[in-house]
């Protein structure tokens, strides 16, 4: 291999030679500058290779002959060298991005370039404390020389603040080095690592000067203010190197000098680090300008990282696996960031709207934002999990709370940046796409994935990447330029094909979700033939969402199970994205998910107490002090996903804005993933107690109020789907109230209600888009009359209320009926209470749904309608043919899982003698029921027929006005604010308490961050302050402590 | 003795600092940080410092056997050779950044590069 | 299927004693209130001429399907509950079609009539019908909270859903009717019962002044017609699930006869006294009084 | 003296407290040693027969920490390309020279016989540097001094730019391309011992340490004039 000298001797010999070039010859200068990093770049591969695969032993490399505490060593190891890698990488691409740049100000900016990527090489080989002092100032020089790249006036004033601060640092960490070497007598950073117990007498001091001033360069916050203004004004090429390459190169260093102080120092790294990750982050969120945004990201992320670094002691070999995964994850997404933002002209948030005219450069943009939040399967997301894993081990929860929240604060605004993307108006000038800019940007992306399939590897659990219904989802990517309707049929050939595979595997309940999930998923797809054209994103993210939902019915392990939980959040919320308005909806689904799925990372991590492999039946054996916080953790978690009250407000909205076919798809089957959780958890957990209070009952009273308010607040919608969703939330509270009555019957009501609220809410949705997309609108006072025009949605409708409001005939009762049933054995009364006045309740908003928009008067503008598309009502009739049949025989689904719930709850079962199904209590008998519903209701109709043979046919609307003509909506079927007395009566129970906590919440973020962030005042001076001061305080104390 | 060399090396460095936080013109600061270094420089030199010993030149009175017991540490003049060079590298260049700001904007207050905040 | 024919004439027989029962008992009642009122009320027959009449009808006009169908789930929904509910304890030939569902089949399948004559009313497309449906639904939710604490209540005090069961239980003397074993539940699903009779105190549902008979107010003729047997049909319906559950149910006609009289006469003894609630009054004076009697019903027991 | 200043001197002496009492402990805690620890006595027993140099610091600069002063010659070399990078940024090209003050008469008589002697200290400074004290930089930098007492004396005076790149690029060059040969002769990269120690005190002595000093001496004095020439040419904004 050659020697990692020649990385050095490379860069330097390319700098010097590039001064005999006359001015004239830039293209051979740029020529030099690229063919030196491009050897860089081998030099380093080369080692990281050999590392990597052939597992070498690092390898010291000697200077000027003589041994290392006499001279300076250099160590090429597996880490120096995929860091090494990653510096002359970043540098290498860069080059390629400012080729315009470099030639525009000659040969010169080009050595300084060479020279800063040699720089940060030396700073990551090099043994020697003093000559990474040298180092440290040669980065730190090139760094103010490179900040002139820029285009930007403000630039210079940027690289002057981070000159007086680069004194600053500089002045401290030359006392601490030649302390340091007073006490220990060699300059060696090894031979300091040895030493270090005199070192602790004397001169501890020393060490900390010299720590403070490699961390400053870290950005540690408030001492970051010179780092900001560089980038947000400097050349966003630049940006990516220093974001990326010197981030990670201090990052070692500072790891170095970790090494020597020893354990002892460890917590200082991480208060530092966890401090900058939580401020920074938070001081993001009111951020208007991209490159500004950016660089608090990055400020975080380094944060996390050095936070890391001081955990390496219970982090053991895993270290590597985490630092590396974090660390690349960030510096990879970071420079593709920054050089997508050279290509956008705008520099506000919404410009980047501009992305939209380059589908491929959205894509990337979803690649990055996902690793920067730790989504699978990014390595952000292994190494998130194994993190997370050890910290609950040790018993460091307070750090990992704070991770997480720093984590979804950084997920919200990166996110929110993404909704502007897709919804906000295009900016006039279009994206500038020459491929020297283009090669960084996609090289990037190829990186992301090609480290998501590494990390995979290395992560000790399946790789997410091999998983069939991943790739089967991701191979959607490479079909976007198929016409839409092949690639409906081959979702829906593909998801039938892994039901019949996969189909011996499930046990009776998770059959049922498997049904749900793999034939029910298909049935709506029939509805997405109603779209032409391509239908950009639709399919992948559709895809990405039943993947999720498939892996998350058939994992045994925890992390199998929160792998595909993140995977069905992030497919879901690119599903509710789709829709026209409904962007701030997806913002708040997505900051509510992630925090539901990151209390349910806690809740697993705090399981597994430190065990690699962990699966969901061992939750079972947690004992007392620790079990009843992992239940309330993935309890809340759970619930996140299935809209109890107090975590519903995106609902409405999300389910609402949705396009036609995905509101069924979110809201029939998507809403089920939280019940199985909850299905997994009681399942394994049972009954717990926490401090006296029987978790079960507090589910019962959620699952009781979602029912009540649910449907409370359903009454009162003017918009057919948001009245819809409000009613999924009712009926989600209905399931989780039979979940929690932990008995046989409860559970299968729960079961009932899951098969139920699917087949008549997806028809339920189908028919209101159906209806919404023949009359332009979703207000139900703007419609009246559409049965003549629209009878199969009618019907559908019809079947769907009478289904939902629980009347006889239909399978709705056989749920009620269980519930008596079921309530009947268990012992907690006054929730009952709740849940009898919210049955009734169910039946108003219903029967709203289906006077205003199918009885009533027909408005003139609705007199031409057509019935909704063929494929729109093809799947709505299916379900009513679905609905009639479960009717009759529930039994069909219901048998074999009473069987199988026997195991958990022996007793109070039913008993299927015949067509009668009778309980402890009562009998049913479905089909003597509909049979004499069917009679006497055939007689009398017969009986009228008779009777009524001459009837005329007469429309409405000449009867009642006799030809004068209502304009207002309120005149002809009484459909605005149709219960308005029972808002007079009961109105004081939907005043919308939570949405005002939710927003009073994020208000306050806001604003503690818009008043932090006037720290940043923009002067020098000021920043100097900053420095000195946080060198002083944090000595202060340290010594304190 | 080698306390008194030491003691002003560290005042220099307060008094720099000092300068560099209070003074709000550009050339004050440079000079202030200046300042600073030759502070850091002296400091530098008097840790090497052994009482009673000579420079750390080879010649006919410091005979190359004898050179162990004589000389003072050679270590840190290598160093603070390098480190003043290296403080002159970054004076020259916040003196053409001065230059340069004073250009843009005719003045020397560092005030009023405030631009780039929050 | 083991389901014997005998069943349907029989239950055609209680239907036919049942109707002709309604329409005298519903026109003594109102004879009762207007004798209150200083009013000679309408003869005991009236209810008959009024059938035959609408019936005879020759023109009529229909606003579509649901419009057509609205009385057909009117008084299918009257007479199915009829049937589901034994009327005669231990005869073999009046317990009717009650082997098909319990008493939970009964307490909803109130809700397939109310469905029914919504969605009729709907269709017509007349503002008053509309008005009048909203206003009985919001009534409805809060008046069957009470019959469905006291309901709960008596089922776990018999610990069965079983209608023929319950009825067994109180045999054998006044004193062990629900009545007197479980007084509070009794009370509540009374005063639930005022709720539901359309009788003045809440009957701002048809409210005949204001809004001329609310829902049915475009019904005529022949629609009208079905409407006026469910309305005869109805209330004795809903009173058999009454009697049967809390006062020991009838083991002959005679009894049936008189305890269905005494308990129609409690909601037009209040109704002559009391003046007509708004629907927010109703709602409120239902979740003041009557569903805390039944909260109180299921804690007892 | 506005109230404003008056907080901002009150916390710039609190935050020098805080510093001071840092340094402070730092200096009491300094015991000077008795005698060398382990690296300076090995660099005091070994240098005469390593490498032969009289003048052990420069032993240690040039050989020993070799990498340091190929950083520190990268440094200056960085910081005056990013001084000529500074003032052209965005400047016009074409500015007319003003006429300035004719320079007093003493001044540029004296200069033209001071400034080759200025020059032949520097050189002897640097060429003798592995056996008086001094060394490449001082040498580099006197060289300097010289350059800037022609220009001040003439500054309108206009040096050849390519000349003095030429001279930097070409001992930067030559000064690896020696560590190059060190790297392959003898022990390591930047190892003086290619060239035989020779007698202690002589002038060619001490290996390739002469050699290796007079290009580092010439390295400096150039970027030092370059960085004087681009600062001097801002004279005629």
């Amino acid at each position: 291999m050659v020697s990692a000298i020649y990385i050095l001797i490379a860069a330097l010999g390319a700098a010097f030679f590039l001064g005999f070039l006359k001015d004239g010859m830039r293209a051979t200068a740029f020529a030099v500058t690229l063919a030196a990093l491009v050897f860089m770049n081998f030099v380093s591969a080369g080692w990281l290779w050999s590392f990597a695969v052939d597992a070498a032993a690092p390898v010291e490399i000697l200077t000027a002959g003589f041994s290392p505490p006499f001279a300076i060593n250099l160590r090429m190891g597996l880490t120096e060298a995929s860091l090494t890698l990653l510096v002359s990488l970043s540098g290498l691409l860069s080059a390629l991005y400012l080729k315009d740049v470099l030639l525009a100000l000659g040969r010169r900016s080009m050595a300084v370039l060479l020279i800063a990527v040699m720089a940060l090489c030396g700073i990551i080989l090099t043994r020697d404390t003093f000559n990474l002092f040298v180092f440290f100032e040669l980065a730190s020089i090139a760094t103010a020389g490179l900040v002139l790249l820029s285009e930007d006036e403000r630039a210079l004033s940027a690289g002057f603040k981070y000159m007086i601060v680069a004194q600053a640092i500089s002045v401290f960490l030359l006392i601490g080095i030649i302390f340091s070497y007073h006490a220990t007598g060699t300059l060696n950073i090894d031979g300091m690592a040895d030493a270090s117990t005199e070192l602790k007498t004397g001169a501890s001091i020393a060490f900390f000067l010299m720590f403070i001033a490699v961390v400053a360069e870290l950005k540690p916050f408030p001492a970051n203010g010179w780092a900001l203004d560089i980038y947000e004004s400097a050349h966003p090429a630049f940006s990516a190197i220093f974001s990326a390459a010197s981030g990670a190169a201090f990052l070692y260093a500072a790891d170095k000098l970790l090494h020597i102080g020893g354990a002892a120092w460890f917590p200082l790294a991480t208060g530092i680090g966890i401090i900058t990750f939580v401020a920074a982050n938070l001081l993001a969120l009111p951020q208007s300008n991209d490159r500004r945004l950016l660089g608090y990201s990055s400020i975080a992320q380094t944060g996390l990282v050095l936070a890391v670094l001081g955990q390496q002691d219970i982090l053991g070999d895993r270290y590597l696996f985490v630092a590396g995964g974090l660390l690349l994850a960030h510096s990879i997404a970071k420079a593709g960031l920054y050089w997508l933002s050279g290509l956008i002209a705008g520099r506000a948030l919404p410009d980047w709207a501009a992305l939209r005219s380059r589908p491929l450069l959205i894509f990337a943009f979803i690649v990055f934002i996902a690793m920067l939040s730790g989504l699978p399967p990014f390595p952000g997301f292994y190494a998130k999990w194994e993190l997370a894993r050890l910290l609950a081990g040790d018993g460091r929860i307070a750090l990992l709370a704070l991770i997480l929240f720093g984590a979804l604060l950084e997920a919200g605004y990166l996110f929110r940046w993404f909704g502007y993307i897709l919804k906000r108006e295009q900016p006039a000038q279009p994206v500038v796409c020459t491929p020297h800019k283009l090669a960084p940007v996609i090289a990037a992306v190829a990186a992301g994935w090609a480290l998501g399939y590494l990390w995979g590897d290395l992560s000790g659990h399946a790789n997410l990447l091999l998983t069939v219904p991943l790739l089967f989802a991701l191979s959607f990517l490479l079909l976007e330029w198929l016409p839409a309707w092949i690639k409906n049929t081959l979702a829906i050939a593909g998801m039938l094909a892994f039901f019949v595979l996969t189909y011996a595997e499930y046990d009776p309940l998770r059959l049922i979700f498997a049904v749900i999930i793999l034939i029910g998923g298909p049935v709506i797809f029939l509805a997405s033939y109603h779209e032409h054209g391509r239908r950009l994103g639709f399919y992948p993210a559709a895809m990405l969402m039943f993947a999720g939902l498939a892996l998350l019915i058939r994992t045994g392990d925890s992390f199998g199970f929160f792998a595909a939980w993140e995977l069905l959040t992030v497919g879901s919320y690119f599903l509710i994205l789709r829709g026209k308005h409904s962007e701030p909806h997806a913002l708040s689904y997505i900051v509510f998910s992630l925090g539901g799925a990151f209390l349910i990372l806690a809740g697993f991590a705090l399981a597994a107490q430190g065990a690699a492999q962990y699966d969901l039946a061992s939750l079972g054996l947690l004992t007392q002090p620790l079990a009843p916080w992992v239940f309330m953790l993935l309890a809340i978690g759970f619930m996140t996903k299935t809209a109890a009250i107090g975590l519903h407000i995106w609902l409405p909205g999300a389910h609402g804005e949705a396009e036609t076919d995905v509101s069924p798809m979110v809201s029939g089957i998507l809403l089920k993933a939280g019940l199985f959780g909850l299905f997994v958890l009681l399942m394994s957990m049972g009954k717990q107690q926490l401090y006296g209070i029987e978790l079960t009952h507090v589910l019962l009273w959620i699952g009781a109020l979602s029912a009540l308010l649910g449907n409370l607040m359903a009454i009162f919608e003017e918009d057919a789907k948001r009245l819809l969703a409000y009613s999924s939330i009712g009926q989600m509270g209905y399931a989780v109230f039979g979940l929690a009555l932990m008995n046989h019957l409860g559970w299968l009501m729960a079961l009932m209600f899951v098969i139920n609220h699917y087949i008549y809410k997806s028809m339920l949705f189908l028919s209101a888009g159906g209806v919404a997309k023949r009359t332009g609108t979703r207000d139900m006072y703007r419609m009246g009359g559409l049965i003549t025009l629209m009878p199969l949605s009618f019907i559908a409708t019809l079947i769907g209320i009478i289904a939902v409001s629980g009347v006889p005939p239909l399978s709705g009762f056989g749920g009620r009926w269980i519930f008596y049933n079921a309530i009947l054995t268990s012992d907690a009364r006054l929730p009952m209470v709740v849940l009898f006045f919210a049955g009734p309740i169910a039946f108003l908003y219903l029967f709203r749904l289906i006077h205003t928009v199918f009885l009533g008067q027909l408005k003139d503008e609705h007199r031409k309608l057509k019935e909704a598309p063929f494929w729109i009502i093809l799947p709505q009739m299916i379900f009513v043919v679905l609905l009639l049949v479960f009717a009759v025989v529930p039994g069909l689904a219901l048998r074999r899982v009473d069987i199988y719930l026997n195991q958990f709850f022996p007793e109070g079962g039913l008993n299927w003698a015949g067509t009668t199904i009778s309980s402890n209590y009562g009998y049913w008998n479905p089909v003597a029921i509909m049979i004499a519903v069917a009679v006497i209701f055939g007689s009398l109709f017969a009986w009228l027929l008779f009777v009524n043979r001459k009837a005329q046919k007469v429309k409405q609307f000449n009867i009642v006005f006799a030809g004068e003509r209502p304009y207002r909506p309120e005149t002809t079927h009484f459909a605005w604010n149709f219960f308005a007395p029972y808002r007079k009566a009961l109105g004081f129970m939907v005043q919308p308490f939570v949405t005002r906590f939710w927003e009073g919440l994020t208000n306050l973020l806001h604003v503690a961050a818009d008043l932090s962030r006037r720290l940043y005042n923009g002067n020098g001076q000021s920043y100097a302050f900053h420095f000195i001061a946080f060198v002083v305080v944090v000595h202060f104390l340290w010594t304190g402590v | 003795m080698i306390y008194i060399a030491m003691a002003t090396g560290f005042l220099l460095i307060l008094i720099g600092f000092y300068g560099a936080l209070t003074n709000r013109n550009l050339l004050r600061m440079i000079v202030a940080f200046s300042i600073a270094d030759t502070g850091v420089n002296l400091v530098i030199i008097s840790v090497g410092y052994l009482p009673g010993r000579t420079a750390p030149i080879l010649d006919t009175t410091v005979t190359a056997a004898a050179a162990a017991t004589r000389i003072i540490d050679p270590v840190p003049q290598a160093l603070v050779l390098t480190a003043i060079v290296i403080g002159v590298g970054i004076t020259a260049l916040m003196l053409a950044y001065a230059l340069k700001l004073y250009e843009k904007k005719r003045t020397l207050d560092i005030a009023k590069f405030t631009e780039l905040k929050w | 299927m083991e389901f014997d024919w005998m069943k349907i004439p029989y239950a055609l027989l209680t239907l036919f004693i049942v109707v002709n029962y309604g329409f005298l008992l519903n026109a003594l009642i109102q004879k009762i209130a207007a004798r209150v009122g200083r009013r000679h009320g309408i003869p005991i027959w009236q209810n008959y001429v009024d059938i035959l009449k609408n019936y005879g009808l020759r023109s009529s006009i229909t606003h579509g399907a649901m419009f057509y169908l609205g009385p057909v789930f009117r008084l299918s929904g009257g007479v199915g509950l009829l049937l589901f509910v034994p009327a005669i304890y231990g005869s073999y030939m009046f317990s009717n079609l009650s082997f098909a569902g319990d008493l939970i089949l009964a307490l909803y399948f109130i809700f397939f009539g109310t469905l029914g004559m919504a969605l009729g009313a709907g269709e017509s497309g007349h503002p008053y019908a509309a008005i009048g449906v909203s206003r009985g639904l919001s009534q409805v939710t809060t008046s069957e909270l009470p019959l469905a604490l006291a309901v709960f209540s008596v089922a776990l005090q018999y610990q069965t859903l079983s209608v023929t069961e319950i009825v067994a239980a109180q045999q054998g003397g006044i004193l062990n009717w629900t009545l007197f074993t479980n007084p509070v539940a009794v009370a509540a699903a009374m005063l639930s019962f005022l709720g539901s009779m359309m009788r003045p105190p809440f009957d701002v549902v048809l409210a005949p002044q204001e809004i001329p008979i609310g829902p049915p107010t475009e019904y005529h003729s022949s629609y009208l017609a079905l409407m006026q047997t469910n309305r005869a049909l109805f209330p004795v319906a809903k009173i058999v699930i009454y009697m049967n559950l809390f006062f020991g149910g009838a083991s002959d006609w005679p009894t049936f006869f008189l305890k269905v009289f005494l308990i129609y006469l409690w909601s037009a003894f209040v109704g002559v006294v009391f003046p007509r609630f708004r629907v927010e009054q109703s709602i409120r004076w239902f979740l003041i009084w009557a569903v805390p009697l039944g909260i109180l019903s299921i804690i007892l027991v | 003296m506005t109230g404003k200043s008056m907080i901002k001197r009150f916390l710039a002496l609190l935050l020098l407290a805080g510093i001071g009492a840092m340094f402070a402990s730092l200096l009491l805690a300094y015991v000077p040693d008795t005698d060398l620890n382990f690296t300076a006595r090995y660099y005091a027993e070994n240098t005469a027969s390593d490498i032969g140099a009289a003048n052990i610091v420069t032993a240690i600069i040039v050989t020993y920490r070799g990498l340091d002063t190929l950083g520190e010659v990268t440094v200056l070399f960085l910081a005056s390309g990013i001084v000529g990078l500074v003032l052209s940024f965005g400047r016009k090209r074409d500015s007319t020279p003003r006429n300035l003050v004719p320079v007093g008469e003493l001044l540029t008589t004296a200069s033209q016989h001071l400034a080759p002697v200025i020059m032949l200290l520097g050189v002897y400074v640097f060429v003798n540097g592995h056996l008086t004290p001094g060394g490449g930089f001082q040498g580099g930098a006197i060289i300097a001094s010289g350059m800037l007492l022609l220009l001040l004396s003439d500054p309108l005076k206009r040096f050849s730019h390519t000349l003095i790149a030429t001279v930097e690029s070409f001992s930067g060059i030559a000064y690896i391309a020696l560590g190059l040969i060190g790297l392959v002769l003898a022990g390591g990269f930047l190892d003086s011992r290619i060239l035989p120690n020779g007698i202690l005190g002589e002038l060619i002595s001490a290996g390739a340490i002469p050699l290796i000093y007079s290009l580092i001496g010439l390295k400096v004095g150039a970027e030092f004039s370059s960085m004087l020439t681009s600062l001097s040419e801002t004279e005629d904004l």
